[in-house]
């Protein structure tokens, strides 16, 4: 199998959804003569025109809007937020018009759209570019939110989303485009709403979206090391979440920590947490943990920021509580 | 007041019925509201009836598309949707032309271009710039219409959606409704500019100011800004002066203003001068108006009946229609 | 004690702080001439002049971002949003400056803002004005959010809010505003980050915060009858949180229901199930069960309305459920 | 070219010093930024400096506020903040001017007036309407600088602030650099007018073009419109028009332009045509020119060797600052 970074990845996905569907259109700020911010979109303008892959002014109301009115119309546009956290500009025009436009109408019409961009921090950028928004997008009903760790996943996900007829908030992470990955050469798709165990165990389970799974797998084979079998889910998607998945893996572990590098209040860690906690109340042997950012906005400053975030260390710590392994 | 004489008796008795029809809808409403049948907010549309009346009219209704505000009673009559579903969804009804799902803000018809009411003040604009995107792209030959109020204009959806909307070259028409006031706030308190067409300028949108008590005068000149934007892609903006004779919506006294201003309106009532100019012309009696008005009143006691006698939507209906 | 509307009880504290304080200042739509959309500002205009109370057009963005420079320059605004969910225009200016700007200057500025408006469902209004978004500000650190059910404590915290030198959320129900209640004479602060026991009990524990703290009462009542005793927590302050409160009542009566009318995933709702469950694992008998909006948009028809909402009945069956009554 | 006879040769000498400073600095920052000392965004000033100097000189710095976007160094170093404690913010150091919290688009110093960059493009702009309203409500005698991109001009928080402004009547003076890109945007693929200045039109706010290569335009025009801030209470609303030389940020490699067109921009750099005009009054020779140069270089390299040595911030620093 090829390996490819998941920027390439996501790169392919679109590729082949425009070249499949010409209803597909990709618009953005600096996604066409730039290639995008952080060059996923490489090569699309000169391959689709600029009729299909659009730059716009730094408007993000005004293009999502826009997004949102051609999606009722028939048009299947992936939006680029530059980053998500530029989008809490634009969030009126999704929670407002995409999410319930369809039942205000009776079921008139279907937004097939997909918005994506890096969600949660990057590096040095301090407190306004570093946020994880998932919980926004988590906590209304007519989105999808999908949130892939690899480049397989984010492929297969992405074809996935842009054959949807709703809304998907697509979040991606600035971290992880360089990281690279096994991907078929075959056409495939992945269906939105089934997590992915990444790694088998039985004494613990660790349940984390996007960029910290990663973080979850080393941890794993670290505590491996130390004799405990950790077993890594991987939601994928957070809205339909896979709740079949989760629970056949705790029922089984009697022990869970969630890990998401957003802020810990109202959160989708929480949520996923509580969630755990009610339904598998009588097969827990500890409470379910929740690894996620400090409650603090993020400092400039690279020490504190890499502190601020869920660390494998942290992780291994709450794995080794839940497990009894450790007190501390 | 513009000339009626090239006119088609047809197409000004339809005017002058369809404005009359939103009156006595609007009325009836009203009414309904005050018998507690209809709660919530009801924005009713009284005195800007020559606004959607004509900017109906001049559609091409096959392919152009309609999105509007909260206010929206007026312009789905002007679309053609039936009274019956209008006054259904306004009762919540099953029957209601978005199943009672949406209610008085959110009246929708796909298929007849009605593309919604918003509740959400200017969020229409960028939609409908989206909408008329998608036009362009598929090459339907439509354009969109985009209308919004006096006080919306200040909104930053309006500034992204223009600039958008002309560096894109989209066929999309935006009407600012002005009808002087937002809620309790007049143009004049809430704008740093007299005149709101000339914020068009500033993105190089052709900008007009087109009396709104006047229906022809609308029709007309949002026919030749349909026009222009179906042919050369170029959108315009009009800024249509108009007045609301009720409060802003059933719960507000209108206090804000005084009785003599209202007055003064209704002097330039839009149907009252249609009627005029149709009656110095011939084409219609006192007695024909008379006639036109009790079968008007009469369609609109059917759509309560109607509504009334409607059944609720099914308790699990609150399931469906929210993923395609 | 004299018995006011909620509603005069929020004008009470508006009036009071102004004339404590020239630097309060109170601006939004319609705040002025038209006494305020629900008329909370009553009668400000004429007492404190247009200096002070100031209508503003129809630009959430632009006049919310107005009052956090004007904060940041040591004006005291009190901004009211029409409803919190036309806010959603304005969180940018909310989250990117009011709650970092503090932060990202090493602490040289701090915001004494509040912003208050009413949050969640009315009546007959469709899917876009009946939503309620406190989890939006209860995730982000940097504000403050307090969501009182009572005209004492509305009052109360809102001076205190008003008081208070960092960016307060203060979230109101519109359903609430002719509610009536016992205020004193005499001047009072509630303190932002205490909870409330609004009925002491011994068999359960219902956990709720602004409207729907009126049902989990009469819930209560409900069970008494049935011979089940609960305990109602009205939080008042969701950011900080008063878990010591929480916890004591649950560790008392090991059994609870969080109430929330807000959608359930990541909610505060199912944060606050998390936090209990987390916390108080051992002294837990049952999970805690979360009674919440139904996670679809808000349909018009009445009818629908008020069953896609949490109910007296709900909470009823809720409780019942975790104190083994009652098996579903 | 605006003649400099009427200033005194001091005020000229640290107009001089001042953009050379800034570009000594910024030339530094981008070396330490290769040698990976500083990391993540980092957008350089080089062939700006006239506007923020111009700006600086124009402010009454007891009173006036600043607020500006995240391309700010040049901004913070015209406000009199070191340049150590620049340097040490960019290298996240706790004697940086931000406590290391803030960093590159993150410059502050409240008693210096220099009341922030901001990262999310346009933010500052109705933020810095606030500063003004303050400053009127408490009658300072102050006037507030907002300087943006023409990036940013599309977005929503230009428009309602503006309006706001201009009702309001607050001593703000709008300031659009435009460097002609947002990113690798230039103004003409972005706007749909060639020239923004004609935007504030529709506010009603006294709008001019401004040439931003030369700070003595610059100086005058921005000190014209903070006097009508001040006395007035009239807003303005500038478009200056500048260049920036490097990418959008280090990571940029600014395809998207020709090297002819930065070449001719170089002919009209901001520091050269002072210098020029300067040498032909007499008032600086090139060996004065160059001493000065050698100077701003040992001071910017004494930044770097502060912030090199200065303490990392505590890690318990993370839970400070955010609440008062
Ligand atoms: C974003 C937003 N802000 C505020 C409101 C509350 N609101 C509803 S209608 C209205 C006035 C709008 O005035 P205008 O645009 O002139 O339209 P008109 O009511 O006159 O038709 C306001 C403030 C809203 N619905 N949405
Ligand atoms: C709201 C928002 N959208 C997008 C970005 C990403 N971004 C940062 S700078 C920039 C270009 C801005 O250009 P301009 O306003 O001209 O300022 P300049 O960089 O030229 O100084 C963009 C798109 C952002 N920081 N904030
Ligand atoms: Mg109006
Ligand atoms: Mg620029």
């Amino acid at each position: 199998m090829a390996v490819i970074t998941f920027r390439e990845a996501l790169r392919q996905a679109l590729d082949e959804e425009m070249t499949r569907d010409k209803e597909v259109i990709v618009m953005g700020e600096e996604v066409a003569q730039y290639d995008g911010a952080y060059k996923v979109t490489k090569g699309l303008l000169d391959k689709y025109g600029p009729d299909r892959v659009l730059d716009t002014p730094i408007t993000e109301l005004g293009f999502t809007g826009l997004a949102v009115g051609a999606a009722m119309a028939g048009i299947r546009p992936v939006v680029e937020w530059m980053t998500i956290q530029f989008g809490l500009l634009a969030i009126d025009q999704l929670i407002n018009n995409a999410a319930k436009f369809r039942y205000m109408s009776g079921g008139q019409f279907k937004f097939p759209l997909v918005i994506r961009g890096p969600n949660g921090p990057a590096e040095f950028l301090g407190s306004q570019h570093s946020q994880s928004f998932a919980s926004y997008f988590v906590h209304v009903p007519g989105f999808k939110v999908v949130a892939p760790s690899t480049p397989y996943d984010a492929k297969g996900l992405l074809k996935a989303a842009i054959r949807d007829d709703n809304p998907v908030i697509f979040l991606e992470s600035e971290m992880s485009y360089g990281h690279k990955g096994e991907v078929p050469e075959e056409e495939y798709l992945i269906e939105i709403g089934k997590a992915d165990v990444k790694r088998a165990g039985t004494d613990a389970t660790l349940i984390s979206f996007s960029k910290p799974v990663l973080m979850c797998l080393t941890a794993a084979e670290e505590l491996e090391k130390q004799g405990i079998s950790v077993e890594v889910i991987d939601l994928r998607s957070l809205r339909p979440l896979d709740r079949e998945t989760v629970y056949a893996s705790v029922r089984k572990t009697n022990r869970a920590v969630v890990v998401d590098e957003a802020w810990p209040q109202a959160s989708v860690g929480s949520w996923i947490q509580a969630e755990i906690m009610k339904d598998c109340f009588d097969d827990l042997d500890a409470p379910v943990e929740l690894v996620a950012s400090e409650d603090v906005p993020m400092p400039y400053n690279h020490a504190l920021e890499l502190e601020v975030q869920p660390t494998v260390a942290k992780i291994v710590a709450a794995v080794k509580r839940v497990a009894y392994k450790e007190k501390e | 007041m513009r000339p009626i004489k090239g006119y088609d008796k047809e197409v000004l008795h339809s005017l002058l019925k369809e404005m009359l029809l939103i009156r006595r809808f609007e009325e009836k409403a009203g009414q309904m509201y005050g018998l507690k049948k209809i709660g919530g907010f009801c924005h009713l549309y009284n005195g800007q009836e020559a606004v959607c009346s004509g900017v109906a009219a001049a559609m091409d209704r096959g392919v152009d598309r309609l999105l509007t505000g909260y206010r929206d009673h007026g312009h789905a009559i002007s679309l053609g949707l039936e009274p019956k579903g209008i006054m259904a969804e306004l009762y919540g009804k099953a029957t209601g032309v978005s199943k009672g799902k949406g209610g008085s803000m959110h009246m929708f018809d796909r298929e007849k271009g009605m593309w919604g009411g918003n509740g959400i003040v200017g969020g229409q604009i960028p939609m409908a710039a989206g909408v008329a995107f998608a036009q362009k792209y598929h090459q339907d030959g439509g354009a969109t219409v985009c209308l919004f109020g006096d006080g919306a204009i200040h909104q930053g959806a309006f500034h992204e959606a223009m600039n958008l909307a002309a560096i894109w070259k989209l066929p999309a028409v935006f009407i600012c409704e002005n009808n002087q006031y937002g809620m309790g706030t007049s143009v004049g308190r809430a704008s740093s500019v007299k005149d709101l067409f000339i914020k068009g300028q500033a993105y190089g949108i052709p900008s007009k100011m087109v009396d709104g008590m006047d229906v022809i005068a609308v029709l007309e000149e949002v026919k030749a800004a349909l026009d222009t934007a179906r042919k050369d892609f170029q959108p315009s903006f009009l800024e249509i002066k108009t007045y609301r004779y009720k409060g802003h919506s059933m719960s507000d006294p209108a206090k804000y203003r005084t009785k003599e201003e209202t007055e003064s309106f209704l002097q330039q009532d839009p149907i009252l001068l249609l009627k005029t100019r149709m009656e110095d012309a011939g084409l219609i009696t006192e007695e024909q108006y008379k006639e036109l008005d009790r079968q008007l009143k009469e369609e609109v006691m059917q759509a309560v009946e109607f509504a009334e006698s409607s059944p609720e939507p099914a308790l699990s209906e609150m399931y469906s229609d929210i993923y395609a």
